[in-house]
């Protein structure tokens, strides 16, 4: 969305970014069900503000890895929304032209490297990244988005020892939205543990605050990235919320997997919300002027839509192609 | 007798199993949450209790080596896996560990543990979510492999699996799980290492397993309205694979395909074919066939994952050309018009 | 050796329970030579006193696993000396018939469950096996005793979190002896690292001694476990050194991987000198008793060779056997 | 032209390509320690630095990982792994992430990657110390196998599989290190999915690979003063598999044995006999054989282990049995006498 771009006000972008994921997601749960998307989808409404709050903070050139839930990640990072959508129908347009779907985008030149469904995985492939920028000494950054889920598993307690051993630059932002698909976090770990003490234990620095507030995510983004100029790996985690589905486009509150106090008081705490409230009540936005932005991402959202609908799939050949590299 | 689905004759096998030995239990990502393992796990806990159905964290590995742990001491642990990619995590235990322990300890401990892995294609899952991996798991000597196609299969051989003494990988193609079939509501066991002929006829074998079972059955319906009468086995096990009974139908028939549930390069049906080839080789009419899964990583667009798959057609036309004929398409059914999903009440998302 | 159980005096029993073990030890060294003991062997020397420390305090039915160095606690534990050698010599009398090799020592009658090769694939599997204790209400304990290079892998580190979710009563002990085969910690965990606070952020409590003072480890695990009497799982580090080569009968000071200095400075170290010495001094052992008890241990350990070596091979058909357990 | 070993060969492939091409990097457990990885490493960090060349925590999947994220930015690393088994660990990433990500990024990113495994047999390993995978890793698309016999081979592979541009796996049987063979100090490349046709005849193909590769030499030797000529086949790569110059031979032979460096039950030799069946089955004079290791986990007592491995006399008599003629066990020479040591130099510890 070329628009963002010349709106100066930071503030007024951060807003503008969390609106533009939200609305995007709506419109992928609205449009779902013409069953024309067909691959699984992990929605992140309710989580914009850890991308938004991260992203924009970084430059182009800057990589970052994500997993299965990576809507957000991508489009904060300043992925292609076309070929975004491209991807989820399947199509040419794609950004893997079809051939990943939703739980494996990418976008090179936006420095999106890649993103994977397979819990854990892209956490040591992000730190190889980040190891070989610093072989090459290429100083840009290196982030990987995991959920808290991801810290379960043993590769990620792997990859925190490398990092930590190699002084590797890689960030990794953990989002514990307290759910691994319908479990909750005290079903799968100790009410002893603490993520802090073990990733300080492997020897890495770990921050820790509101991901529902995108101010408080790019404040201590930029404090810990600053403290750790020097290569060090750094660690931040921040509580969060998803309000669809674990995979899916729908509400499914009806489970009863979680109170509904939970989700609603959630709900309150939107980033979106509270923050726009903000902007609103110190008079650095009005409410015109979102109105306007939001029917331009409205165009720019509906557009994509119809260009990837419109769009071909790739033709049988191809199926057979790319298996290998030359 | 009455019908039920595939999903609940394996709920239907587990809950017995709970029920009559309380050293069984179920643990797995996702066992006790309301959607049960695509329903195969409904309602377990409530029934059974927390000390025998439970979650865990995504620690696929440790898991593992904890249910062996487990089952050294007397218990019989059955582990799920929603998709098989999240047991190659788990690889080490299971065969360094569990296939090996009881030979390596000369008899003194034994690893009675199942492990159920769901496998199989569907909607734009992508190349990190529908593998099937079968023959992975039989290269291994010391464990079993079992692939139930129907639910009554699925009712008898899940009995039989968690009675059994060794570890036993349980794989079940989500496309089965929707699917009808008779079940008994007693306890039955189906024997490890059997094959099952669903259909005898005199011209050729065709072999499969699993989903592949449910399309070959309707393939060998049109082959017989051709007049070719085929004996149609289904493995139900992979390992022990019953070679007998295999080599006893192509003796007789002396033609053979076999369907394979995943790719064919190093797959189950390479490991048949030349099973045959060794011991019948220069008695066929007509060379042995394998058809299967394409072997590429399986994209996610349905347009390019279509031609993976082997379907009614591939069946029908591959026998067909044993006997040098060609597949009138007139006698094919209308193929589902969408092929990245099992039946058309299926909406997504996974 | 019956003998041990008549010996009231504890102080004693440790002192000849690291004797016993170093002097099977050096004895499998000298006879590894003659080639008929045909499996690699990773010899516990220097390292006896953790494994009398801990064992010493186990009953019959506590249960202990192991890694590939198991042969401190396999004897320690109360495994039969004979069912060992003739393990290593391949032979039906061996502890798993020669199926297993030093590698995977094994004697229920003593509680010793397993002991395999992977390094930290024993961690889950003892966790299990404590877990399976608590589910059947059996309050015996179970020990799994790793290296400290098994504390890098991805399952130790599931293995603690379950453990703690769940409250198994696992008892974790940690032999630090700095290497893992030729590498030195610092080529594999970072200086900022800390094993303790790793541990504690599991959720779980870390003890740390002189794995080289018999004493000290004995008295810090009883500590610790009485701590833990609840089913807490609990952690212990023993730093200590081993004076052999990785695998195998000799010496290795020649590969210069290590500082002459470092192997001298733990030799004066010695868990069984510094202990005899005291014992010696505060005259609660004398000459004479110690070389009585170790002209009978030189016999026992001489005849349990005798035997092993006579032992006959199974048969080919045993091949085929036990693949599969009816 | 000069003979050296099969590690020093593996370690001049090695040293090539990182004086040539400086984003070529070697990581593992020990490799820079005294030992080298069997001597295949010696002193490359001396010679490279400790940013090209170095140890690493145990964290097998971890580093597998790692290693992609640097060949996603244009790194090549080589990976090795002591024994296939500690490798198990890393499956996910090689089979899920590794092997498909070229195909799922539509040909955006590649993995230049070489992951060496060392597998086979000796001195009382046990179940967990000595297995042969190759099969595993052949089933899955975009994944090279690669597995050479001779040290020439082993140089020449090495370099290309560095050079190749996809993830290769780099078997080498630990007997092969110590074997003698002519080396050209120049740099060459051996091309990846092709055969090598060691010896030729007419009346039988031998196909065999790696470790048996070097008996089935000594086997042919013997059959040909019993005036049996062999097409022996050294495969080379195991995936991207050879199937014409498989087929050719066989066209000409008419008589087949494949010679397994693993397990044969779905095995290598089971996908090599089956391509064979479905193409030429009808024109054997004989039926296709497999001979390979015995379908148990190999004990560590040599007594026992020794029945698991296929011998030169085992060949030897399997092919005669295809003429029905017996082996005359004079012709044979001496076996080694202690079958679980390469060579007589060999004193353990492992
Ligand atoms: C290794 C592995 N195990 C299980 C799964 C199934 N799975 C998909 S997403 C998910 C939950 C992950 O939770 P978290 O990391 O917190 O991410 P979130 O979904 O909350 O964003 C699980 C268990 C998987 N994809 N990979
Ligand atoms: C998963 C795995 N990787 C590598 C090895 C090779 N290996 C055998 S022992 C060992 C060192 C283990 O070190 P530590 O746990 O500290 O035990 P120690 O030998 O010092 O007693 C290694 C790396 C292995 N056995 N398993
Ligand atoms: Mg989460
Ligand atoms: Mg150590």
């Amino acid at each position: 969305m070329k628009d963002l771009k010349i709106i100066k006000n930071i503030e007024k972008k951060l807003l503008y970014e969390m609106y533009r994921i939200r609305n995007i997601e709506f419109k992928i749960a609205e449009y779902y069900s013409e069953q024309e998307m067909r691959c699984p989808v992990h929605l992140s409404i309710g989580q914009e503000a850890v991308a938004v709050g991260i992203c924009s903070y970084l430059k182009k050139s800057d990589s970052v890895l994500s997993a299965h839930r990576s809507h957000a990640h991508y489009v904060a990072k300043g992925g292609s929304l076309e070929k975004m959508l491209g991807e989820l129908y399947g199509k040419e347009t794609g950004c893997a032209q079809g051939k990943g779907g939703s739980m494996h985008l990418i976008d090179l030149d936006a420095g999106f490297l890649a993103a994977v469904p397979i819990v854990g995985s892209t956490i040591p492939i992000a730190v190889g990244t980040a190891w070989a920028k610093k072989l090459k000494r290429d100083t840009s950054k290196t982030v990987v988005f995991l959920g808290e889920g991801a810290t379960e598993t043993g590769v990620f307690h792997e990859s925190l020892g490398f990092a930590a051993l190699h002084n590797v630059p890689i960030i990794f932002i953990c989002e514990n939205n307290l759910y691994s698909v319908y479990t909750h976090l005290r079903d799968r770990q100790s009410p002893n543990r603490s993520l802090k003490e073990i990733v300080e234990g492997h020897g890495i620095k770990h921050f820790h605050g509101n991901g529902n507030s995108v101010e408080d995510v790019s404040s201590i983004f930029r404090e810990g990235t600053f403290e750790n100029e020097n290569n060090a790996p750094v660690f931040f985690e921040f509580d969060t919320y998803r309000w669809l589905e674990h995979c899916g486009p729908n509400y499914d509150d009806h489970l009863k997997y979680r109170e509904d106090s939970e989700v609603s008081m959630w709900k309150d705490r939107c980033p979106i919300n509270t923050f726009e409230k903000k902007l609103i009540d110190e008079g650095i936005l009005s409410h015109q002027e979102l109105e306007k932005y939001l029917e331009k991402l409205n165009i720019e959202i509906e557009e994509a839509f119809k260009k990837a609908k419109k769009s071909s799939f790739l033709s049988k050949e191809h199926l057979y192609e790319k298996i290998y590299s030359d | 007798m009455r019908e039920i689905k595939f999903n609940k004759a394996i709920r239907e096998a587990t809950a017995y199993c709970l029920s009559e030995d309380n050293m069984v239990y179920v643990m797995g990502l996702g066992v006790p949450d309301p959607k049960g393992i695509f329903g195969t796990t409904e309602n377990l806990l409530e029934e059974f209790g927390p000390e025998r159905v439970f979650d865990m964290p995504i620690i696929e590995n440790g898991a593992t080596g904890i249910a062996i742990g487990t089952a050294i001491m007397g218990m019989r642990p059955i582990i799920t896996h929603q998709r098989v990619e999240f047991a190659i995590l788990s690889m080490e235990q299971i065969v360094n560990q569990a296939a090996k322990w009881h030979h390596m300890t000369a008899g003194q401990s034994k690893i009675p543990l199942v492990i159920r892995m769901i496998i199989g294609r569907g909607w734009g899952q992508g190349a990190q979510h529908c593998q099937s991996l079968e023959t992975w798991f039989a290269h291994i000597p010391g464990l079993k492999v079992v692939s139930p196609a129907t639910p009554y299969d699925a009712k008898g051989l899940l009995i039989s699996s968690i009675k059994d003494n060794n570890p036993v990988i349980f794989f079940e193609h989500r496309w089965l799980h929707d699917t009808f079939g008779n079940v008994p509501e007693e306890s039955y066991e189906i024997p490890l290492g059997k094959a099952n002929i669903l259909k005898h006829g005199n011209d050729v074998t065709l072999i499969t397993y699993s989903y592949m079972t449910t399309v070959s059955l309707k393939a060998v319906e049109i082959l017989n309205k051709m007049n070719i009468s085929v004996d149609l086995i289904d493995l139900r096990s992979i390992k022990p694979l019953d070679y007998d009974t295999i080599i006893n139908s192509v003796q007789k028939t002396k033609r053979v395909i076999v369907v394979d549930n995943g790719w064919t390069d190093f797959g189950v049906s390479s490991e048949i074919i030349s099973d045959i080839a060794t011991k019948l080789g220069n008695q066929l009419k007509a060379n042995p066939k394998k058809i299967g899964i394409e072997n590429v990583p399986i994209p996610s667009t349905r347009e390019l994952a279509k031609y993976c798959y082997p379907n009614l057609k591939t069946i029908v036309t591959s026998v067909l050309e044993l006997f040098d004929k060609k597949v009138d398409d007139a006698i094919l059914p209308e193929e589902n018009g969408m092929p990245d999903v099992p039946n058309k009440y299926f909406l997504g998302p996974f």
